[in-house]
């Protein structure tokens, strides 16, 4: 579903990611791990736009997206979460997730202007979409309430929410564990799984929390320095000396 | 032929150095606050009219004068850090832009009430008489501008390079987070901004005045500093410096080889196209943002 | 306050205002009116949009010399040049935007400000639009009817200026206005959900230049006369400043920043040469202590409701 | 229950019956048994506000003394003074005011041609007599309308055309250069001065413009030193126009300056500096304010008694003095049309006025058509020491 060719990215000489290859397949949980400055958050820039890949190319259904602005990107199915999530704090949690669902409830100036019953109609049922995918993470009951304000393991979950808006195919999640606390986690893990099991979407997951990575994920690709290290089920991965190697820092010289 | 070359750009950059120096404070304060100084101007203007009073109705002579004007200036920069930007330090950015806009308008009406809004005269601080070289005419009092914006840029250059309050500075603005992390204050350091930049309006304002004429209105040219700030790239000392020069020459060549009527339109055009082809200005390079 | 009851607010007194007042307030209140609408613009682009633009004066001169020349030239009546002449200048304002807001949209505000200048300058310059000297703004028909009494003049630029805040006000209320709202707190969250941040600001752009091109020629109306001199830098940035003052999240902050403009020297004028002084002072006391801009007194009521709901609440679960 | 569309439609309704409703000044609106009340309208802040500022003094000043010497046929001015703020706008706005809330009888203003040109049509239009002692477009009186009159100062068409008899007369070798600000003010004394030049013809001219809030002039007077003029022209205001004046020199220029007269001002040496020696200027009238003329004297040490506030920014300047004739002319007409006081009596009495002197700007004469009270001027040179001094000769626009 998302392939990742070679991908090279630079930035002022200095090498961030250095000939990564990797594909997630339809329906799976693929974990990308790895130690702090393995370039994992950079391969979600590359893969959602923001940075453009310095080599290599990258594709997803098997169409080149490495030239395509961001917000087309988003539009053909890939939607991602913040590390230090990005919500838009003055609006209410169900604003937050109408902006998600913008392009499916499209109308024109003209029908708002001359208050066609388009605009109305649209507005209510994104509002009601909205609603419903906040009850699907059972947040329904902050939908009034300032983004802003909330705490932290519920922005997370309003920003996933707010990602599944778009109706992606591929959600990646840029470290969705980090600052959450024990059942936080495992709720978490019970709604990616469900996200995968029913609605059969695919989902890149970055983070270190093992207790996420390794719960769930299909399949798990370590980075580090850059470099890709392994890619394996969660079984191959714990084996794997260079893994292990990796995260105990000795592993610089693998190629 | 040569000789009016060199004239005309000598002309223009004396006249650039002039933009120069209102574009070196207002990127100090841009990179420092985060806040374009709409009062640059009218803080210049009102600088040079501590000058006068100083001298017309307090009968100071010349360098008591001059240092009033300065200290002056930059207890109105601490006011201003204290009594505006402080309270405003959260809200969005256009708040305090608009509150810098208000400030500016306070100083040029209420100069006009006191002083008059009929221009003052104010001493030259070099002569006005020119050498002739070669056919060319080079006025001392017009290099002053130059040499003045050359040493402040330096003077502040090598603050920023060498000394430890200076690197502090530089720090902090460049992460608010981590300077507090390691103990440098924010505020102090926006505090010490708003100062050091309003002494330099005074400064400036004391060297330009005389030769461009004191009126409430001489602070319209900070928009000619604020687009050699643009031209510059917003961002560096040097590019401002580099940016105002530009500008000046660009301006007097459009008024020698066009027409004196396409002067301006010339160089607000170069400016959209520099910022339209190359968005960062013309001297520095592209920056991503960390996600 | 609900957003509705303001509007009924405006409405009364646009309405009653021919039937109390006399033809100085009359002519002070369709000013209001049309700065208001001219200022909405900047309301969409920077209080919603969260960009700077610095040249609504410019976008109203184009609206109003492109009217004033397609009637002198042309012969197009007014009242369907000045349709014709905001489209000019909305298309004018989409241009600036596709030009500028390919990359980061804070180059906005530096492309807005040369091009306010230019615009000045090529006024001054431009014999065939009067020049540096002005040119007089010919008087409006409608039916062949000439409307020059000073009622009919209110009558046109007010319907017109509500018009034009009342469209600015829906589009801000619409999924337009969120999207923008969106961009301007979190670009990258928003444009990682599909916001196309290019075509949207652009758009966002054009229609304040099409409002500034609207209101700004119905003002003309009421001032009868171009002069270049209302159409510099200084003006689009003063514009930013009533923008500001009111309150730069809704159009009814426009209406209150420009009411201040026009009431409070007025109301200051004994003050004679000291009064922009002090009117100056007062407004950046405003800006320190309401940076909200005074349209934020309509949401005390709100917040005072919501406050005696929340005390009441808690009283019944405890009881 | 009123839905909003029917909330509209009363709107709209209403609105349609009040464009049914006019109102009607009176001819003697402002006048009773023991007041005439009299706006005194200019620009008090912003950018104009040197004309304003003199209007208001100079006006203020010849009002008060007319009360003091018991008023005008037995009636006292009552002066309502309001800020035009240098904006259009508010001029119209302030005028509006002044006619329909203070109910004034004359208007003593406008200031600045920024905000007096667009109040044209609405100063016309409303048949209240207005007076003007300061700004200088022809506008206000070309064509005339029968209630603005103008008194004191110079327009620029007149100004233009005597600048360019003047400067053929001075050039030996009849070629003129021309700087001037490219705004209202400086494009309407170019046009003039360019279209004189013609009329006089065998001419050469050569025009170069400027902002008003330029630096640097080098290219404009690179491109004048291609040309063979020797007498240069400088219409703009007093501080680009300063930086003209040094910067001729500087460059070594081999011309005679001749500046408008918004180069008069008493300071306006000193700012240029010692290159303003020998620079000459247009100035309306023979007297100087810093001048030894008898009523010049009078005039002055009254006003720095009666304004010290001001008298400290080197004032009176041109424009209270301008101001002061202005207002005592005025004066003069609303005596002259005797106790029954009108507006119809008032332009009257105005278009009688034929000489009228007062000894501090040149006479003012009015007519059934002509409403620009004075039509000549005098020309000022700086001396060594920056003080400056009339030259002998009157030229006259007629």
């Amino acid at each position: 579903m998302l392939e990742l060719r070679n991908i090279v990215v630079r930035f002022d000489g200095l090498v961030a990611v250095n000939d990564v290859s990797l594909d997630v397949k339809a329906g799976e949980i693929h974990a990308l791990i790895g130690p702090n400055g393995a370039g994992k958050s950079t391969i979600i820039n590359v893969v959602t736009g923001l940075y453009r890949p310095s080599e290599g190319d990258c594709f997803f259904q098997n169409e080149s997206i490495s030239n395509r602005p961001t917000h087309l990107i988003a539009r053909s199915g890939l939607t991602r979460t913040f590390q230090n999530t990005e919500l838009f704090a003055d609006f209410s949690v169900i604003e937050n997730v109408m902006v998600g669902l913008d392009h499916e409830y499209h109308y024109g100036i003209v029908s708002r202007l001359l208050n066609l019953p388009r605009w109305r109609r649209n507005e209510k049922a994104a509002r009601y979409e909205a609603f419903e995918l906040l009850k699907r993470l059972k947040i329904e009951k902050f939908a009034e309430q300032k983004a802003g304000t909330l705490p932290f393991g519920l922005r997370r979950r309003v920003e996933i929410v707010r990602a599944l808006a778009t109706r992606p195919k591929l959600l990646l999640l840029d470290e969705p564990a980090a600052g959450l606390r024990h059942h936080e986690i495992i709720e978490l893990n019970q709604i990616l799984v469900e996200l995968r099991d029913e609605l059969g979407l695919a989902i890149l997951l970055v983070d270190h929390v093992m207790k996420v990575v390794m719960a769930i994920s299909n399949r798990v690709t370590v980075l580090n320095f850059g470099r890709h290290v392994a890619t394996g089920s969660v079984r191959e991965i714990r084996s794997n000396p260079d893994v292990i190697a990796a995260y105990l820092g000795g592993a610089g010289g693998h190629a | 032929m040569v000789e009016t070359f060199i004239q005309l750009m000598l002309g223009g950059v004396i006249a650039g150095s002039v933009y120069a120096l209102i574009a070196i404070s207002l990127v100090l304060i841009h990179n420092g606050t985060g806040v374009v100084n709409f009062a640059f101007g009218d803080q210049l203007m009102a600088g040079v009219y501590v000058l006068v009073f100083s001298q017309h109705f307090l009968g100071l002579s010349l360098a008591p004068a001059v240092a009033i004007a300065v200290v002056v200036s930059g207890l109105f920069g601490l006011a201003i850090q204290f009594l505006v930007m402080a309270p405003l330090r959260n809200r969005p950015v256009l708040i305090p832009i608009v509150a810098t806009i208000a400030i500016g308008a306070v100083l040029r009406e209420g100069i006009r009430a006191f002083m008059g809004p009929n221009a003052w005269p104010v001493p030259f601080l070099l002569s006005t008489s020119p050498y002739h070289i070669g056919g060319v005419s080079i006025v001392p009092s017009d290099l002053a501008i130059l040499g003045t914006s050359v040493i402040i840029m330096l003077c502040l250059y090598a603050f920023f390079e060498f000394t430890k309050y200076g690197q502090a500075i530089l720090a902090a603005c460049a992460n608010p987070t981590g300077a507090l992390i390691v103990g440098i204050p924010a505020g102090a350091t926006t505090t010490s901004i708003w100062i050091l930049s309003s002494m330099l309006a005074a400064i400036a304002g004391i060297v330009i005045a005389p030769l461009t004429t004191l009126t409430p209105d001489i602070g319209l040219i900070a928009i000619k500093g604020f687009a050699a700030a643009v031209l510059g790239g917003f961002a560096s000392l040097p590019g401002a410096v580099v940016g105002g020069v530009l500008l000046g020459i660009i301006e007097a060549m459009a008024g020698y080889y066009i027409s004196s009527a396409m002067k301006d339109i010339a160089s607000y055009a170069v400016l959209v196209a520099v910022i339209v082809f190359r968005p960062t200005g013309l001297f520095n390079r592209a920056s991503i943002r960390k996600v | 306050m609900r957003d509705g009851l303001v509007w009924m607010l405006w409405l009364a007194i646009a309405v009653s205002a021919p039937f109390f007042a006399g033809q100085h307030l009359l002519y002070n209140i369709g000013i209001v009116a049309t700065t208001a609408a001219i200022v909405s613009g900047l309301t969409l682009i920077s209080g919603v949009g969260g960009l700077i633009s610095i040249a609504q004066s410019a976008f109203v001169a184009i609206g109003c010399y492109c009217a004033v020349l397609l009637n002198l030239h042309l012969g197009i009546p007014m009242l369907i040049g000045i349709p014709i002449a905001a489209a000019v200048s909305g298309a004018v304002g989409w241009l600036l935007g596709f030009l500028c807001l390919r990359l980061d949209g804070h180059f906005l505000a530096l492309v807005t400000l040369a091009f306010s200048g230019i615009v000045h300058y090529a006024i001054i310059n431009l014999d065939i639009a009067g020049g540096a000297v002005g040119l007089a703004v010919p008087t409006v028909t409608l039916f062949g009817f000439v409307m020059d009494s000073p009622m009919a003049i209110y009558v046109i630029t007010v319907v017109a200026s509500g018009l034009t805040l009342w469209f600015i006000g829906l589009l801000i209320n619409s999924r337009y206005g969120r999207v923008l709202r969106a961009l301007r707190q979190s670009e990258i969250a928003a444009v990682s959900l599909g916001v196309d941040r290019r075509s949207l600001r652009t758009m966002a752009l054009a229609t304040s230049a099409v409002a500034g091109g609207f209101a700004g020629s119905f003002q003309m109306l009421q001032v009868t006369y171009l002069d270049p001199h209302q159409f510099t830098i200084v003006s689009s940035v003063f514009y930013i400043a009533i923008m500001v003052v009111g309150g730069m999240r809704s159009v009814h902050g426009a209406i209150i920043g420009a009411a201040i403009f026009v009431f409070v020297p007025e109301f200051l004028s004994g003050l004679e040469t000291y009064m922009a002084f002090i009117l100056f002072l007062l407004v950046t006391v405003f800006i320190v202590i309401m940076p909200d801009g005074l349209a934020s007194i309509f949401s005390v009521p709100g917040r005072i409701s919501r406050w005696i709901s929340s005390r009441f609440e808690r009283k019944n679960k405890n009881a | 229950m009123v839905t909003r569309r029917d909330t509209l439609k009363i709107a709209g309704a209403a609105m349609v019956l009040a464009a049914a409703k006019t109102t009607y000044a009176a001819e003697n609106t402002g006048v009773t048994d023991d007041k005439i009340r009299i706006g005194i309208l200019g620009d008090l802040t912003g950018f104009a506000a040197i004309w304003g500022s003199g209007n208001l003094s100079g006006g203020t000043m010849a009002f008060e003394e007319i009360n003091a010497a018991g008023g005008i046929n037995g009636r006292k001015l009552e002066y309502i003074s309001v800020d035009s703020e240098s904006s259009a706008p508010k001029g119209i706005a302030g005028f509006k005011r002044l006619v329909d809330q203070e109910k004034v009888f004359a208007i003593f203003g406008p200031t600045s041609s920024a905000v007096g040109v667009p109040m044209l049509r609405t100063m016309a239009g409303s048949g209240v007599p207005i007076f003007i002692s300061a700004f200088s477009s022809p506008l206000a009186t070309n064509p005339p309308s029968k209630n603005i009159f103008r008194s004191g100062t110079l327009n620029d068409a007149d100004q233009g055309k005597i600048l360019a008899n003047y400067v053929t007369r001075i050039s030996s070798k009849r070629s003129i250069a021309i700087m001037r600000q490219s705004d209202e003010y400086g494009k309407t004394g170019a046009i003039n001065v360019v279209a004189q030049l013609k009329e006089i013809g065998n001419v050469k001219f050569i025009e170069e413009q400027f902002n008003a809030s330029d630096t640097d002039f080098t290219s404009q007077l690179l491109r004048i030193r291609q040309s063979d003029a020797d007498v240069l022209v400088v219409y703009g205001y007093p501080a680009p126009s300063a930086i003209v004046f040094r910067q001729v020199k500087q460059l070594s220029l081999p011309l005679q300056i001749v500046g408008s007269t918004a180069t008069t001002s008493r300071s306006y040496a000193a700012t240029v500096g010692k290159e303003a020696v020998g620079a000459r200027s247009m100035f309306p009238t023979k007297y100087l304010p810093e001048g030894a003329d008898v009523e010049i004297v009078k005039f002055r040490n009254a006003f720095e008694v009666r304004f010290p506030d001001l008298a400290r920014q080197t004032r009176p300047e041109a424009t209270d003095q301008m101001a002061y004739h202005g207002a005592k002319t005025l004066i003069e007409g609303l005596r002259r049309a005797g106790r029954d006081l009108t507006r119809e009596t008032l332009i009257k009495a105005l278009e009688g006025l034929k000489n009228f002197e007062t000894g501090i700007a040149n006479a003012s004469t009015f007519g059934p058509d002509r409403r620009e009270g004075n039509r000549s001027a005098y020309v000022v040179e700086v001396k060594e020491g920056l003080g400056r001094m009339i030259l002998p000769g009157e030229y006259s626009a007629i």
